[in-house]
């Protein structure tokens, strides 16, 4: 308790929320490039990468569209934000991702087919090779938020254990919504956790804006419920956020605990494959977030400091549709597995009792799959 | 008359009720602007306005313990939990205040509330939006909890939940609500809340079940007809409270009980039911109880949802064994 | 999101905490009374509701010592906040209590005896008279935290129903650890909700103390998470609470939404009369909470004002003591319901199907209890 | 070897267990410093450090989900719920992640955790202290669910709990915690996960229970004896997987069964184990199998707890009607 001032009303703490940007939509540095984010090769691998992603991603809405592949949730002008943490992270850190961070899990080994797979309702799809820093990374998490707690777990484990690693958890803004948000922010602030939240708010929840998810100005201030540093970055530079993530993995790692990281971009395309954003949104307001694309705006940045040339682009574009297509090819190319297969991973090994139940999921005709 | 389907009916019911008492409020995620992810609050906020029809942040134990709050208010909340396995964060809020506020005051509050979610799986859906809750609810006392097998009886049995003066868990088969249409008229009449549906009488033996898998029950009653075998197929539509004397009438009269249900078998809701009958009918019972479940599995993704889900032939195969596999003469 | 600017780093938000409190521990005045309790004979009865609480309180203890009451809750040194709480709030509003408002119940109606009754285990004592103003109020609530998203639904309605009230609830420090806490504040600050959030901050939840709960520095900051305005008040100071309180309820009832007040306390008795705080906290801390009493530092200003008299006091106190006595009799006089009474409230009309159960219980032969 | 009551085996048993496995880390609310509202954890916060012994901040929800994070790491967590009735908000993760995570990713990920509470009611404690929780977790499929019935079992079921590979709930009959005293030695053997415990055999009727409800099924037992019944005892310990077996071979050699449990009858354990007899057992089974369970209401507080609570006199009585009232000869 606070005792012996004689101010009737005074000042207890006061805090700020930054937010940090390098080049603008239209492309322009706005200064010099930070040390994470500089070097020509760095950009132009960058770029790639939210190439590729975007040219996959736009593989699976058009499988879906045809009836080869379930509900789909696109990552379209979001690209950024899962290459900038993809390139972050080390292979020793954790990722705990939400849905849409398909570039990170791509950088840390999972191959995209795998991508696919989960989409069409395949649990091997989140199996992971075990030869890639994403063997331990967890799965797409569907119960938005609950991943947040878990996460502290994670986190106080590698700080019991003493390693030299951190963990990275996203969500999206609708999730910030939840208790869960709160309560792993507020347990990460207690124990000092090598622990790095990436709020990525897109601006909407299926159909519910931003501004009805929450009364608070930025999503970066709702750190400060729990104590931590909160700051914003333009989800749509991957220069600034490659920048702020690797800053804030880095303290994380050297044990200057929690932090949380608001990206401020936009969900281009419908929430889903079974959602039609045009019911809750106008075009105008999709139209204007394209021109804050985010590779648009590296391919801008790069052309004009002669980093990339038309005949760069023109192979990119071949080699990302070719890595497409052969991805989708690998994903089609994989059968169901038999139905004892949910049994099979249950538990370590399956109870007596429900050995039985295993048999007769075998033995039952095949049906409509 | 219109010919709708289960989620159209279930969209009826709260448009009738809205319009027919102004205490009555719709919340939840999605359900404003978008109508809801299934379409079951389409055109409600055009018609009656964004206080009555809200667009909550997303946070289930949020819109539970919201919905405890309005409904001691005077006001009849209806909130829509967006997929099955979103409801687990509404427990809490269930279990521990709104089967309890009643009792706790000794009737000075109370909570007339109707939380509703889709339940269980069949369409392909991702994970978490396929389970079937009906066991976790069930076994909480002071609750009802409703699962309607029909458009007409989803538009009743919800008109019911609205106007019960107790709170009531509704859910929604959604892999019904789409399946089929049937006739439904905007009567305003709502159907009892704690008594089972004798759908179709027979004499060989009893059919029990709820929800999507009556669509199933019935398509297997059809194919037993062929073979000569008469089923009586009992719609439970209320768990809770469980209306065991027309099962057991039922079961009296064939001798013969299948049950049958989507959730896992385990500590499901159909042992409710055949623990009752071991208990209570016994002595008319001819054959084993067999339940027909989900196996006590996780619910698989959907490339072997098919596979999990038990379907009509089960069901006969079941039948069958209860008969001692020859056909009835 | 944000655009246009050129800085690589700028500030997008700011904001800032504040305390208030017009006496201070030794109960000299730091200004001029306010508005809300500068009255003095509204600072007599602030006093005299304290030291008649604390006489109940005491009792209640002294019950449970001899084996006359289950375990009990003691409010011993957070008397302001009920204090306050009960007289800032106007009838029509709603008081969502957590389980140590006895005060706040006192005042708006609530007979002493059912708080007797409540922790001897009779569902009776929060049946509430029908005539006074708490009649439309919250019974306690056990689960941590669990009233506060119930406080966002009142308070909604309230709003649908142009109701001139509003809602108060409160809660601990430790309850501000839970999700519910966060989601609550943030639904409220998206309608803008006539509710006034008080987290009475005690410094322990049960063996946790304040700072093991969270790493912020203060609570009333919470509320920048869910942009709300968060204060802290001194919570042993009644003349501060009952004036932020005031200015809070009235802000809501007239439409200018929710905010979050930190009543900064300390819990001077065991957890329950099942703990034994000695295992967790040193007896200077709790001797130095001492100094702080609401109770004496009240007394103090009143002397000093002369208000306040030794015969007065002596009054008061002959009076606490025999109120005490004639709500512990009142109590005692109260034998149990009958075992069907756990089912006469339990639906509107109990279902046919559980009335063999209840003749069962019923029929039971009884047993001690 | 000492004489211990329930909870001080559970405190040995985590004692033991973390001596001599250093991953394995125990955390709840008030478990450090405090040693746990009821002292399970007493001592170990001196013996072992705050880094494995964690007080966490007031949040169920948090800690089931950490709980989960802290076991993919190759730790062994024992979280702590302080009471029954808190238990809901662990729901969520319990169902949507621990019991799935290695199904999920197709047994790369696994949470080998336990949580732990105190279940059921009979020690006068306020409101959401009482309940009794099986029936949620014993429905969800991938769990285990164990609750021990003395301070052996207790000891013995724990250390396997801990060591085994798949997440389990572990239920600690409240009431049982300072009841009796039992030798209990530190032998670090684990009993089994998965078969209940013939506690004592007999020829009239087999009695099914567990957890707390055991104490007064055995004294039920010792009132028949003197009567001439002879009572199979049974002690179910692990609700999943259910261990029928050892049922269906009692019931196949007595005739007759009665499942004695705390929690509300319907849709409880017991109507789980009586449709397993109704489906396999059915046909040696002289008369209705029945069930001793609380009523379905909201538990009592302390006033009427002990009119909710079954005992062993309703136990004999439901053994007196099983055996058609007349002593047997
Ligand atoms: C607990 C829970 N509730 C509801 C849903 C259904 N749902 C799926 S995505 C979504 C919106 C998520 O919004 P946000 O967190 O902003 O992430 P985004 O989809 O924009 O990436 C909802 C409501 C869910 N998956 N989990
Ligand atoms: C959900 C829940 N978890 C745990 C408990 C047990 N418990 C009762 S009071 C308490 C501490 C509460 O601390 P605080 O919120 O600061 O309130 P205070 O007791 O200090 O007034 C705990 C953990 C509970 N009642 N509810
Ligand atoms: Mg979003
Ligand atoms: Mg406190």
């Amino acid at each position: 308790m606070n005792q012996g001032s004689t101010a009737v009303n005074r000042q207890v703490a006061s805090f700020e929320v930054r937010l940090t940007r390098y080049i603008d939509p239209d492309g322009r540095g706005l200064a010099p490039l930070p040390e994470r984010a500089r070097d020509a090769e760095t950009l132009r691998h960058m770029y790639r990468v939210m190439v590729e992603t975007r040219a996959i991603d736009r593989k699976a809405v058009s499988l879906q569209r045809t009836g080869q592949l379930g509900t789909y949730a696109s990552c379209l002008g979001q690209e950024a934000v899962g290459t900038a943490i993809g390139l972050a992270m080390r292979e020793q850190d954790v990722l705990i991702p939400a849905y849409r961070d398909y570039a990170a899990q791509f950088l840390r080994g999972v191959p995209p087919q795998a991508t696919f797979l989960y989409w069409a309702g395949d649990e091997r799809s989140m199996q992971f090779p075990d030869d890639v820093p994403a063997r331990h990374d967890f799965p797409f998490c569907v119960p938005i938020a609950t991943q947040l707690t878990q996460a502290v777990g994670v986190a106080y484990a590698i700080k019991l254990q003493r390693r030299h690693a951190a963990v990275l958890v996203s969500c999206g803004d609708g999730a910030t919504s939840r208790g869960d948000f709160y309560e792993a922010m507020n347990a990460a602030g207690v124990w000092g956790l090598p622990l790095v939240f990436v709020a990525v708010n897109n601006q909407w929840a299926i159909s519910v804006p931003r501004a009805q998810q929450t009364a608070a100005q930025t999503l970066a201030q709702k750190a400060i419920a729990a104590g931590l540093p909160g700051e914003q970055v333009d989800g749509n530079d991957v220069i600034a956020l490659r920048q702020v993530l690797g800053e804030a993995l880095d303290a994380a790692r050297d044990g200057h605990g929690p932090r949380l990281v608001e990206a401020l971009t936009y969900r281009l395309h419908d929430h889903t494959t079974a959602d039609d954003a045009r019911r809750y949104r106008s075009e105008e307001e999709v139209k204007a977030a394209w021109q804050r694309c985010p590779i648009l705006r590296l391919r801008a940045y790069l052309t004009a400091q002669n980093l990339w040339t038309a005949s760069d682009e023109e192979q990119l574009d071949a080699a990302a549709a070719a890595k497409a297509e052969s991805v989708a090819q690998a994903y089609l190319a994989t059968t169901p597995e038999p139905p004892q297969a949910m049994f099979d991973s249950l538990y370590a090994e399956l109870p007596a009792s429900l050995r039985t139940q295993r048999e007769q999921a075998g033995a039952r005709p095949a049906k409509e799959p | 008359m219109a010919d709708l389907n289960l989620i159209e009916a279930v969209n009826l019911a709260l448009r009738s009720e809205m319009a027919r008492d102004a205490n009555v409020v719709v919340l939840g995620e999605d359900i404003g602007r978008n109508g809801g992810v299934f379409r079951a609050t389409v055109g409600l906020l055009d018609a009656f306005g964004p206080g009555r029809v809200i667009d909550t942040p997303l946070a289930e134990n949020l819109i539970a313990g919201m919905t405890v709050g309005l409904s001691t208010q005077g006001l009849r909340p209806v909130a829509e939990i967006q997929f099955s396995g979103f409801l687990y964060p509404c427990i809490d809020q269930i279990a521990n205040h709104a089967s309890r506020l009643r009792n706790r005051t000794r009737g000075r509050l109370s909570c007339p509330l109707v939380i509703r979610a889709p339940n269980g799986g069949g369409i392909h859906a991702p994970e978490h939006h396929s389970e079937s809750m009906e066991t976790f609810f069930a076994h909480i006392p002071g609750l009802r909890v409703v699962s309607p097998s029909t458009p007409a009886r989803a538009y009743g049995l919800l008109l019911a939940a609205i106007r019960d003066p107790d709170p009531v868990v509704f859910l929604e088969p959604t892999r019904c609500y789409r399946l089929f249409r049937q006739a439904v008229e905007d009567t305003g009449e709502a159907l009892p809340l704690d008594s089972a549906f004798v759908d179709r009488e027979g004499s060989h033996v009893s059919l029990v079940s709820w929800g999507a898998m009556m669509h199933d029950t019935r398509q297997a009653a059809d194919r037993l007809a062929l073979e000569g075998v008469s089923c009586e197929v009992i719609d439970v539509a209320c768990l809770k409270p469980l209306d065991m004397d027309t099962i057991l009438a039922s079961v009296g009269k064939t001798g013969r009980c299948v049950i049958v249900q989507e959730a896992p078998r385990a500590y499901g809701p159909a042992s409710e039911i055949a623990a009752n009958l071991a208990e209570q009918g016994l002595m008319s019972l001819f054959a084993p109880v067999l339940r027909v479940c989900g196996y006590d599995t996780v619910m698989p993704l959907a490339r072997l949802e098919h596979a999990y889900l038990p379907d009509a032939a089960c069901i006969v195969d079941a039948v069958h064994r209860v008969l001692d596999v020859a056909p009835v003469a």
